[in-house]
């Protein structure tokens, strides 16, 4: 039989989250994002957190539900943009912001999860990014060194797992989800919809359950959309 | 002079058959209706989609099928999704034929700055600092001047880089210049625009070879 | 519509693979070989190629055909074990090899296609591999830079393939075959069934299109086994 | 004294509930099927399986479906399939917990050379440097000495290196060795076989503490 990571709930999974930690949070925006596990931390009133994600939630959801608390001392993340709370922290200093390339977060999140401890990317190149950075030439093209992201927990959010912690995602909800999963020392995924093993396609797994030190049902996902865009029908 | 539709139009008339686009929020994205009928390109997500379709029709939206400007989208038939980290290796990697994006300076040498502005609210940057310092081919649509009615072409940027010397177009509502050899090269006027009106509107090094075209729009 | 990479048959696929070339072919030992390609490349009698791929065939079957002809150069692989001409080719010198770990030739091939120029491994450190490759420690431990590998041409071996090159492979044919097709200038797709787009779920896509120039319906696959190893009913 | 079987017998006793694990090509590939039947781990092929299962039956070998040492194979409930450079993510990332694998010398320091013999054939090191490079435990299945008589276990290796100061124990028919502070620390002896024997057989540092036990195997 596969090795079962099935926790009981939410409570069990975050159990021993503590003030300090770093984690990486899972998502794009609003989508994809770990709502179980994000309401569980405002409960446990969890403080000084540094978090990883691309994006910090709106004011009412999402991180932003975090930031309200004042739990998170630090966040790492690409862009910032749609929440009010967090402009006011971070103009005012209480909160320290990294701003990092989209794409050097990803792949230094893969490389976390990859045991690469370094690679070097043209991103950033020029800019005040690259301040302190060690800078090296290859093909004519200057580059950069990043270094790897890794975190105490890693919390993804998945549409379907199943009980030996494979994960496969829902279209754009895999975004930054499967490469934090790879990436955290304890990595926590909450599904849609947790299935018996042998239910996934092993050809079709996102994430092999390898990576998933913890899973469970989640419930009652809000899945709430930012920008809402449609067409007329003709 | 150009609106944002014309802007938009302009640039999809630089798009060839069988590339592969990232298209920037704002005016990029309109870019997306303009494809000439008898050319096919995909467009590329950076959030993870590859072959992405117009809005969903109302009633079908689905919170977990957006694109990178967190909109509600939909795949074609065709369409692939992928991880962030996939999708930045389609980019880093130079998979991506072209980008469009918005800027709010472009210098003759090619340096942009779209992200940040001192003493205000940083954002963040996003993709654009991996898509510029990426691709081959990276055409800017923005106004020409900003609110104040300064030059947003500039011998160098005064903002925060985004990147450096990578910027090989920028569409205006006034012209199509090409940058190259430190210096932007006027390529075409917007329809009922002089050189002159461009000329005063650009603070940076601008080329101006012989007669000038104007641009032609259906 | 999407892009349509459809080539009408081998033949077309490799018409401009010419003499000294830099060739990444999939597949681990003789499981997902671009059969097809292969045996094309042989009647075609191109020379002096640089041949990237985890293994080297047998006698007479995948590269080993191409080895046969003497038509290799370079052999940039991680095992080359089950070949009795290769051993007589590289005991001769006529044969130029370089070995590399296994993890790092598929990380390198990723970084190829991935525009991330070199990167920092743990794996050699210590031994002849890293000769002249430059080491850093991180964490407390020795890692050395290992650089990018792209190819001229990469030729790969799907299962399934769409008209815009989308590809799924059948299980273990999986291996290098993602990795290298991302890392050619042309990457050319052989598939055992090609299908129209729309077919292939777009969850479940390997290898997205964007990193295959050509695909062509492949025949007669022989699919050999090199080491048949079964097990008596109860 | 021990026979292949015995070797992974023992080994196997070292396995614990919800480990994943790379097993080499010979005695460590033995080690699966003497699992205890009371504990769950799953076995990690590194060109690409997780959750491998034993040879098909006759008649079922699909040769889209390997394991790293080329043989056909099947895969167990909850099994996933994934590209090379996933696989040696999981493997360089550390979230295989254990490795066992062949040697043709292992030093008191816990260097490894199991890939090149100067002179002899060379057929590569496949995973076998990225492997020892990033596990954490790495245990080495083999005989305590070679065909010559000569011991495999030394103060250093005299092959070319696979890896430095990596092997966490040494399984041979003779005895189990820890390795650690620069020496083969010996945890116990093999049926019938006398401390003095294992001392004769090993040229590295021995380190011997208190009564040595006999192991256990069932």
């Amino acid at each position: 039989m596969a090795i079962n990571k099935v926790v009981a709930n939410v409570e069990e999974a975050t159990k021993d989250i503590k003030d300090g930690m770093t984690l990486m949070v899972g998502g794009f925006g609003l989508c994809g994002i770990p709502e179980n596990s994000i309401a569980q931390l405002v409960k446990m009133g969890i403080k000084n957190l540094t978090c990883i994600s691309n994006n910090a939630g709106v004011d009412d959801f999402g991180l932003g539900l975090l930031l309200k608390q004042k739990q998170i001392k630090k966040m790492i993340s690409s862009y910032v943009g749609e929440n009010d709370e967090f402009e006011r922290q971070m103009l005012s200093g209480e909160l320290e912001v990294d701003l990092i390339p989209q794409g050097s977060l990803a792949e230094r999140c893969r490389a976390g999860g990859a045991g690469i401890p370094a690679f070097f990317t043209p991103a950033g190149y020029g800019t005040e990014i690259a301040a302190g950075k060690e800078v090296r030439v290859f093909n004519g093209k200057p580059h950069i060194l990043e270094s790897a992201l890794e975190a105490d927990f890693a919390i993804v959010k998945a549409w379907k797992g199943d009980t030996a912690g494979n994960l496969v995602y829902k279209y754009t909800a895999l975004n930054f989800n499967h490469v934090m999963a790879t990436a955290g020392k304890i990595t926590i995924a909450e599904v849609e919809e947790l299935v018996p093993v042998g239910t996934l396609d092993p050809r079709h797994i996102h994430t092999p359950g390898i990576f998933v030190q913890r899973i469970f049902q989640g419930k009652n996902y809000e899945k709430r959309i930012e920008q809402r865009t449609v067409r007329k029908r003709s | 002079m150009l609106d944002k539709t014309g802007i938009a139009k302009r640039i999809a008339q630089e798009l060839r058959d069988g590339w592969y686009v990232n298209l920037g929020i704002g005016i990029p994205t309109l870019v997306a209706n303009y494809v000439d009928k008898n050319i096919t390109v995909e467009f590329q997500s950076e959030n993870g989609i590859l072959g992405m379709g117009p809005f969903p029709y109302e009633g079908e939206e689905d919170a977990d099928l957006i694109n990178a400007g967190k909109q509600t989208v939909t795949l074609l038939p065709g369409a692939s999704i992928f991880d962030s980290s996939m999708s930045f290796s389609m980019i880093r990697g130079q998979h991506v034929q072209l980008t469009v994006l918005g800027a709010m300076e472009v210098s003759q040498n090619g340096d942009i700055a779209n992200w940040k502005i001192p003493g205000k609210m940083v954002k963040g940057m996003g993709g654009a600092m991996d898509l510029v310092a990426s691709a081959k081919n990276i055409i800017v649509a923005m106004m020409h001047t900003n609110k104040a009615g300064e030059s947003k072409l500039l011998p160098e940027c005064t903002l925060p880089l985004t990147g450096v010397a990578c910027v090989t177009k920028v569409v205006t509502e006034l012209a199509v210049m090409e940058i190259k050899d430190g210096a932007f090269h006027l390529l075409e006027r917007a329809p009922g625009v002089t050189v002159e009106q461009i000329k005063n509107a650009t603070a940076g090094k601008l080329v101006i070879s012989g007669e000038v075209p104007e641009m032609k729009l259906d």
